[in-house]
C-alpha cells in the first residue's frame, strides 16, 4: 500500500514537473512561464522528498518558490509590455546548435534506460534517519564542505553589490549620456 | 550524530584569495564614506596593494614547499600548479589597474569596480586551486558572476550591458551544462574529489562518466571561448569596457586552462584517449574557426576576441598531448600570453579615449608614428601573437608544437602552424594600419586625453614580460615544471 | 664570443636608435654608420684571426637557454660562414651609407631597422642551434616587412602582404621540421651528429623554409613586388644579402643534415633550378625597367647557386659559396645603382632612359664594370665561380651544365641590355640635361662594393683556397 | 527504497535538462531564457540528490544547496541586467533593439 502511495506521488510529481517545465519554455507570456516555474519548483521538491532530501526540498520550496520567483514575477510586472520584448543577443546558431543538443539529450535518455534495463541503477544504498537532515547537512556544511559554504555567501555578496550597481542605472541626461 | 569535529584550516594556504577579498571589503566599505574625488585614487592604490600582496604570498608559499596538499578535506589544492596560476591571475589584476585608472567609467562607481575587479581575481585564486566539483563550480560561478557585473558596469551604455546579458546567459547555460556533467560524474564515481573520481573510474558505470566528462568539457570550453564554445566571445569582449576585456582575455584563460588541465590530469587519467582526441577536435575547431573569422572584422576588439579564440586553439593543444611537456607549454605560454593580451587592450583603450568611437582597423590610421611607444608595443604585440620573436609566445608555440609532435601528433603541428600562417594577415593588418596608412584616414581626434602615465607603465610591463619570457626562458620553463611536475599525466 | 658582439653590435645599435628618438636625422645616420662600419671592422679582425681549415665552428659560445629540450645560445663561425657574414656587413654598410646620404624620413627609425636586421642576419649565419637560427630567421622578416611597408613605394602594401605570407608559410613549416628533428634527436645542436637524419618530411620542412626565401623557381611570387617596392637599399640587402641565408640554409641544413633525402629530391630540385635560372634569365631581357632587370637576374642567378649545391659536390659547393659573394655584392651595387638612376631621372623605365653616359663617367664607369662582372667574362670572379658550378653541375649530368652554360648567355644579354639602354642609345626622355653625375657619397658607398669584385676578380682563391673540407 | 528506482529520477531530470537547453536555444525573449536557465539548473540538482539518494553520501546533496544559491545569485544579475537594459533602451531609441550584432 506505501508502496502504491509513493509510486502515485512520484507519477504525479513527475507528470508535474514534466508539464510545467514544458509550460516554461513554451508559454509566449513571461508571467505565466513564472508561474509555471513555482509547479516545477513544487514537483522538484516532491521529488526531493521522496529521495529523503528533506532540507533540501525545505530549502527549495523557501529559496526559490519564496524568493526567486517572487522576484521574477516582481520584474515582470515592473516591466509590463515590455517584458516579453524579443532580443537578438541570445546564442546564435540555435537551430544547429538545437538539433545537436536535442540529439546528445536524446542519446543520454537512452542510454539511462539502457542502464535501468540493466538493473544496475534501480539499487539504492540503505541510509539510516539522518540522512538529508538538517543535521547532517550542517554538519557537512561546516566539515567537509566549510568553504564551499563560505564561497555561497561570497557569490551571494557580489550578487548583492551587482544588484546594487545595475539598480542604478538611471537615464541620464542626453547631453551626458553620448559620450 | 557524529561529534562535530571543526575543520582545521590552513590559513596560508588560503591568503591569496583572502588578500584580494579583503581588499575588496576594504574599498567597498571606504567608497562609501569616502568623498568621490579620492575614491578612484584609493580603490586603485588598495587594488594595485591587494594584488602585489596575493602575487607575493602567492610566490611565497611557491617557495616555501614544494608537495602539495589538499585544503579543508581535499576541497581545494595548496600546490605550485595553483599558486603559479595565482601569480598570473595577480600580474593580469595589477596591470589592469594601470589600464582602468583613467576610463571614463571608472569614475562613477570607482569603489564597486575596484572591489569586482579584486573579488574576481580572488575568485580566480579560488577555482585554480579547486579540488573537487563543487569547489569547482562554485569557484568558476563566484569570478564569472563578478565579471558579468564588470562587463556591464558602464550602466549607461547599452552594448555593455546587452553584453554583460549575453555573457551571463551563456556563461550560466556554460555552467548548468557543466553542473549536469559532473552530477554524472557523481554519479558514476560516487565522488566529487579529483583524486577519488579518477580512483572511482574502474568501476563506475562508464557511460555516464563519457557523458559527465564530455559535458564538463563543454561547460569549461565556454569559459575557456573554445570553438565551438565561443559564440559569446566577440560580443562580449566589444561590449565590455576595454580594460576588464584585457582582463578577461587574460585572466579567464590562465583560471579555465589551468582548471581544465588539472581537471583531466588529476580526475580522469583512465580516460585520457577521449579527452585527448576530443581536445585534438576542439583544437582544431578554434584555431580554424577563431582564425578564419578573424580575417573579415572591421573592429579591432572582434578581431582580437577572434584572436583569443584561436589562442585558446593553441593553449589547449599542449593540454590535448597529455604529457608532461604539454603541461609546461601551457604555463610558459600563459605567462606570455596573459601580459601581451592585457597590454594589447590597453593600447586599444588608448585609442579608443582619443577618439571617443569604437576602434576599428582603419581609423588606427597613424597611430604608430603619434605614440610611439604605444605603436611599437602593439606591433610588438601583434607579432608576438603571430608567433614571432622576440615575443615568448614564440617560445610557447614551439613548446605547445613539440608537446603534440612527442605525443606522435604531427599533424597537429602542422594544422597550427597553416593556422599561424593565416594569423599574419589580420595581425599584420593593424601594424599596416598604425604604420603604413596616412593618418587622414581616421576619424579627426577628439582631442588629446591627458598623459597616462599609470596606463603607459602596465603596458611596458607588458612588453617586459613579453620579451622577458623569451630571454629568461630557462628560469621560467622551470617553474612551469614545478607547478607540473606532481601532476600524474597520463602520457609519456 | 667573437661571433656574439658580431651579433648583438648591429642590434645594440639599433635598440640605441630607437630609444633616442631626440636625435637629429645626420645625428642619428651618422650614429648608424658608425655602427655599421664598426662592424665592418670587427669582422676583418674576426677574419684576420681566423683558423681557416678547422672542421668545428669558431670564435663561438655556447650558453644554456632552456635545459629541458637542449636548446642553447650557441653560436660560431665557419669558414664558409665567415665569408658570408663578412658579406652582410660589407652589404649593410653600403646599405646604411645610402639611406643615411638619401636622408630617408624617419631616419632614427629607418637605420635601426636596418641594424636590426644586421644583427639578425650575422644570427641566423652563426647560429649552432636550430632553435635559435630559427628565432634569427624569423627575427629577419620583421625589420624587412616594415622597412618595406613604411618607407617602400606606391605598391608597397600589397607587396609586403605577399611577401610576408609567403616567406612565413614556408618557415612556419620549417618550424615544424626544427621541432620534430630536435625531438627525435634530443637536442638542438646543430653541431651534434645527433640532429642528422633520413626523414623526408623533416627535410622538405626545411626545403619550404628555403626554397620560398632563395627563391627556387615556382615559389617567387614574392620576389618581382618586394623588389620593385622597396627602397634600393632594402632591395640591394633583401637580394644581395638576405637571399644567401636561403642558399646557406641548404647548404648547411639541408642538405647535410638529410644527406638521403637530398639524394632523392636532387633531380626534382636541380630541374626547377634550371627551369628558375632559364625563365629568371629569360624575364631579365624582357624587363622594363632598371630594378626588374637587376631583380629577375637575381633570381636567376640564385637558382645557379641552387644547382650547385644540389650538385652536391666539392665544386658545386665552392662555387655556389663564391657566387653567393659575388651576387650579393653584384645585385647590391646594382640595387643601389638602381636608386642612383631613379633618383636622377624618377624614374627607371628603360624606355624612358638612355645617353646617361654622356658627361658622367664615373656612373658609367661603375655601371659598367659591375655589369661585366655580372656578367662573367673570363677573369671575373662570377666567371670563376659560375665555372665551379657547372664544372659541380657536369659531374651529376652534362644536361645540367648545358643548361647552365645557356644561362651565362642570357645573363650577358641581359646585362648588355642594362647597361646600353641606360647608359647609351638616345638621352631618354625622363633623363634631365642637369642631372648629375654620381655624387662623392654615392661612389663611397657603391665604389667599395665594386672594388671588392675586382679584387675577389685578381683573387677568387682568397675564398675558394680557404674553405675546409668541413663541408663535404 | 519505495517506488521507481534511481533511473526513473534520473530520465527526469535528464528530460527536464533538455527542456531547458532548447527553451535557453530557441526562445528569444531573456526573461523566458533565464527561467531556461533555472530549470537546466534544476535538471542538475536532481541528478545530483537522486545520485545522492543512491550513494547513500551527503555530498550531493550539499552541492545541490550551493547550486540553489548560485542559481539565485544568477537570476540576480540577470534581472538587474534585463531591467537596465529595457531602461537604457526606452531612454535611447524604442525601435533599436539590438546594438550588438547577435
Amino acid at each position: 500500500m506505501e508502496e502504491f502511495l509513493v509510486w502515485l506521488v512520484w507519477v504525479v510529481a513527475a507528470l508535474a514537473l514534466l508539464a510545467s517545465g514544458l509550460a516554461v519554455v513554451l508559454f509566449s507570456n513571461p508571467f505565466y512561464s513564472a508561474l509555471a516555474l513555482i509547479g516545477n519548483l513544487a514537483s522538484l521538491a516532491v521529488l526531493y522528498l521522496l529521495l529523503e532530501a528533506e532540507f533540501v526540498a525545505a530549502a527549495q520550496v523557501l529559496v526559490y518558490a519564496g524568493a526567486v520567483v517572487v522576484m521574477f514575477l516582481f520584474v515582470i510586472a515592473y516591466l509590463g509590455g515590455q517584458a516579453d520584448t524579443p532580443w537578438a543577443g541570445g546564442p546564435t546558431l540555435q537551430a544547429v546548435a538545437a538539433v545537436v543538443a536535442a540529439g546528445a539529450i536524446a542519446v543520454e535518455v537512452v542510454v539511462v534506460i539502457a542502464l535501468q534495463a540493466d538493473e544496475r541503477l534501480s539499487d539504492a544504498a540503505d541510509v539510516g534517519e539522518a540522512f538529508g537532515s538538517p543535521a547532517q547537512i550542517g554538519n557537512l556544511f561546516l566539515s567537509d564542505h566549510l568553504l564551499a559554504f563560505e564561497v555561497t555567501s561570497i557569490v551571494l555578496l557580489v550578487a548583492a553589490v551587482g544588484g546594487v550597481i545595475l539598480g542604478s542605472a538611471m537615464p541620464r541626461p542626453r547631453e551626458r549620456g553620448e559620450r | 550524530m557524529d561529534e562535530f569535529t571543526a575543520p582545521t584550516i590552513d590559513w596560508a594556504a588560503l591568503s591569496p584569495v583572502l588578500i584580494t577579498l579583503a581588499g575588496a571589503s576594504v574599498v567597498l566599505l571606504a567608497s562609501l564614506f569616502l568623498p568621490p574625488g579620492v575614491r578612484r585614487g584609493f580603490g586603485a592604490a588598495v587594488a594595485a596593494i591587494c594584488f602585489v600582496g596575493a602575487a607575493a604570498a602567492a610566490i611565497a608559499l611557491f617557495v616555501a614547499d614544494e608537495s602539495g596538499r589538499g585544503i579543508v578535506s581535499e576541497a581545494i589544492r595548496r600546490d605550485r600548479l595553483a599558486e603559479l596560476a595565482q601569480v598570473l591571475v595577480m600580474g593580469a589584476g595589477l596591470l589592469t589597474v594601470g589600464v582602468s585608472y583613467r576610463e571614463p567609467e571608472r569614475v562613477e562607481r570607482a569603489g564597486e569596480y575596484w572591489a569586482l575587479l579584486l573579488t574576481a581575481a580572488s575568485g580566480m585564486a579560488f577555482f585554480v586551486a579547486a579540488n573537487n566539483l563543487m569547489t569547482l563550480f562554485l569557484g568558476l560561478e563566484w569570478f564569472s558572476i563578478c565579471l558579468y557585473v564588470l562587463t556591464a558596469i558602464a550602466v549607461e551604455r547599452l552594448p555593455g550591458l546587452e553584453a554583460g546579458l549575453k555573457y551571463l546567459i551563456v556563461g550560466s547555460f556554460g555552467s548548468a551544462i557543466l553542473l549536469f556533467g559532473s552530477a554524472l560524474v557523481y554519479g558514476a564515481t560516487g565522488a566529487i574529489g579529483f583524486e577519488e573520481i579518477a580512483a572511482g573510474t574502474a568501476e563506475g558505470e562508464r557511460l555516464f562518466l563519457v557523458a559527465g566528462l564530455a559535458m564538463v568539457l563543454v561547460g569549461l570550453g565556454f569559459k575557456a571561448s573554445a570553438a565551438p564554445f565561443h559564440m559569446w566571445t566577440p560580443d562580449v569582449y566589444e561590449g565590455a569596457p576595454t580594460p576588464v576585456t584585457g582582463f578577461m582575455a587574460a585572466a579567464t584563460k590562465v583560471a579555465a586552462l589551468v582548471v581544465t588541465l588539472r581537471l583531466l590530469v588529476t580526475a580522469f587519467p583512465g580516460e585520457e584517449e577521449l579527452w585527448t582526441v576530443a581536445l585534438a577536435v576542439i583544437v582544431c575547431a578554434s584555431l580554424a574557426w577563431g582564425n578564419l573569422a578573424a580575417l573579415v572584422q572591421v573592429s579591432v576588439k572582434r578581431m582580437l576576441a577572434y584572436s583569443s579564440i584561436s589562442h585558446a586553439g593553441f593553449l589547449l593543444m599542449p593540454i590535448a598531448a597529455g604529457n608532461e611537456l604539454g603541461g609546461r607549454a601551457l604555463l610558459y605560454y600563459l605567462i606570455a600570453y596573459s601580459a601581451m593580451s592585457v597590454g594589447a587592450f590597453a593600447v586599444v583603450a588608448v585609442r579608443e579615449r582619443e577618439l571617443a568611437a569604437p576602434v576599428t582597423v582603419g581609423n588606427l590610421a597613424g597611430f604608430g608614428w603619434e605614440r610611439p611607444f604605444l605603436g611599437g608595443s602593439m606591433a610588438l604585440f601583434m607579432f608576438g601573437f603571430i608567433g614571432l620573436p622576440p615575443a615568448g609566445i614564440f617560445l610557447g608555440k614551439i613548446y605547445a608544437f613539440a608537446a603534440v609532435i612527442e605525443r606522435g601528433w604531427t599533424w597537429l603541428a602542422i594544422v597550427g602552424a597553416v593556422f599561424t600562417a593565416v594569423s599574419i594577415y589580420y595581425y599584420v593588418g593593424v601594424i599596416r594600419a598604425m604604420f603604413m596608412q596616412p593618418r587622414e584616414l581616421a576619424v579627426a581626434a577628439g582631442g588629446s586625453p591627458p598623459p597616462d602615465r599609470l596606463l603607459v607603465a602596465s603596458v611596458a610591463a607588458s612588453v617586459v614580460v613579453a620579451v622577458g619570457s623569451l630571454l629568461a626562458a630557462d628560469p621560467l620553463i622551470d617553474i612551469a615544471r614545478d607547478a607540473v611536475e606532481f601532476l600524474p599525466f597520463p602520457v609519456g | 664570443m667573437e661571433t656574439t658582439v658580431l651579433i648583438l653590435l648591429p642590434i645594440a645599435g639599433a635598440v640605441a636608435l630607437w630609444f633616442a628618438p631626440w636625435l637629429t636625422p645626420r645625428a642619428a645616420g651618422g650614429f648608424a654608420l658608425l655602427v655599421a662600419l664598426a662592424e665592418l671592422a670587427f669582422w676583418i679582425g674576426t677574419a684576420l684571426n681566423f683558423d681557416f681549415g678547422a672542421a668545428e665552428p669558431q670564435a663561438g659560445a655556447d650558453r644554456v637557454w632552456f635545459a629541458d629540450l637542449d636548446v642553447a645560445y650557441r653560436v660560431g663561425l665557419h669558414d664558409y660562414t665567415l665569408w658570408l657574414v663578412g658579406l652582410t656587413a660589407v652589404g649593410t654598410a653600403a646599405a646604411v651609407g645610402y639611406g643615411f646620404w638619401v636622408g630617408r624620413e624617419r631616419a632614427g627609425v629607418y637605420l635601426s631597422l636596418l641594424l636590426f636586421l644586421e644583427g639578425a642576419t650575422v644570427g641566423v649565419f652563426a647560429a649552432q642551434d636550430l632553435v635559435l637560427f630559427y628565432v634569427f630567421w624569423e627575427a629577419m622578416l620583421i625589420p624587412l616587412y616594415v622597412l618595406i611597408g613604411v618607407w617602400g613605394g606606391p605598391g608597397r602594401l600589397g607587396a609586403t602582404v605577399k611577401f610576408v605570407v609567403y616567406t612565413m608559410a614556408g618557415s612556419l613549416l620549417m618550424l615544424v621540421a626544427i621541432i620534430a628533428a630536435g625531438l627525435q634527436a634530443g637536442t638542438f645542436d646543430m653541431t651534434s651528429a645527433a640532429g642528422r637524419g633520413s626523414s623526408t618530411w623533416i627535410f622538405l620542412g626545411f626545403a619550404a623554409a628555403f626554397a620560398v626565401k632563395a627563391p627556387l623557381f615556382p615559389f617567387h611570387g614574392w620576389l618581382p613586388d618586394a623588389y620593385r617596392e622597396s627602397p634600393p637599399e632594402v632591395a640591394a640587402v633583401l637580394s644581395g644579402v638576405i637571399s644567401k641565408t636561403a642558399a646557406y640554409g641548404f647548404l648547411a641544413i639541408a642538405i647535410p643534415f638529410y644527406p638521403g633525402p637530398a639524394e632523392d629530391w636532387r633531380v626534382p630540385a636541380l630541374v626547377l633550378a634550371s627551369i628558375g635560372l632559364v625563365y629568371g634569365s629569360l624575364l631579365a631581357f624582357r624587363a622594363p625597367d632598371v630594378r626588374g632587370v637587376v631583380a629577375y637576374s637575381s633570381l636567376a642567378q640564385m637558382n645557379l647557386i641552387l644547382i650547385g649545391l644540389f650538385a652536391a659536390n666539392a665544386s658545386g659547393y665552392t662555387g655556389a659559396l663564391l657566387q653567393m659573394v659575388n651576387h650579393g655584392l653584384i645585385s647590391a651595387a646594382l640595387f643601389l645603382l638602381a636608386g642612383a638612376i631613379e633618383r636622377r631621372a624618377s624614374t627607371g623605365q628603360l624606355v624612358l632612359l638612355g645617353g646617361l653616359a654622356r658627361g658622367r663617367p664615373v656612373l658609367a664607369t661603375i655601371l659598367i664594370t659591375t655589369g661585366v662582372i655580372a656578367l662573367a667574362v673570363p677573369g671575373s670572379s662570377a666567371f670563376a665561380a659560375e665555372f665551379l658550378v657547372l664544372n659541380g653541375a657536369f659531374a651529376v649530368g652534362w644536361g645540367w651544365a648545358v643548361v647552365g652554360a645557356i644561362a651565362i648567355v642570357l645573363a650577358a644579354m641581359y646585362m648588355l641590355r642594362l647597361v646600353s639602354a641606360v647608359l647609351h642609345e638616345n638621352v631618354g626622355s625622363a633623363v634631365p640635361a642637369e642631372a648629375l653625375d654620381l655624387r662623392p657619397a654615392e661612389v663611397g658607398v657603391i665604389a667599395p662594393l665594386v672594388v671588392v669584385l675586382l679584387a675577389l676578380s685578381f683573387w677568387p682563391a682568397a675564398i675558394t683556397d680557404r674553405l675546409s673540407g668541413a663541408l663535404f | 527504497m519505495l517506488g521507481p528506482g534511481i533511473a526513473a529520477y534520473l530520465v527526469l531530470s535528464v528530460v527536464l535538462f533538455a527542456t531547458g537547453a532548447l527553451g535557453v536555444l530557441l526562445r528569444r525573449s531573456p526573461l523566458i531564457i533565464l527561467l531556461a536557465l533555472e530549470i537546466m539548473l534544476n535538471a542538475g540538482n536532481l541528478a545530483l540528490i537522486a545520485f545522492a539518494r543512491r550513494l547513500g553520501d551527503g555530498d550531493g546533496q550539499i552541492f545541490a544547496l550551493t547550486v540553489m544559491v548560485v542559481a539565485a545569485a544568477e537570476a540576480v544579475l540577470g534581472l538587474g541586467l534585463i531591467v537596465a537594459v529595457s531602461r537604457q533602451r526606452a531612454d535611447l531609441d524604442v525601435d533599436r533593439l539590438t546594438s550588438l550584432r547577435g
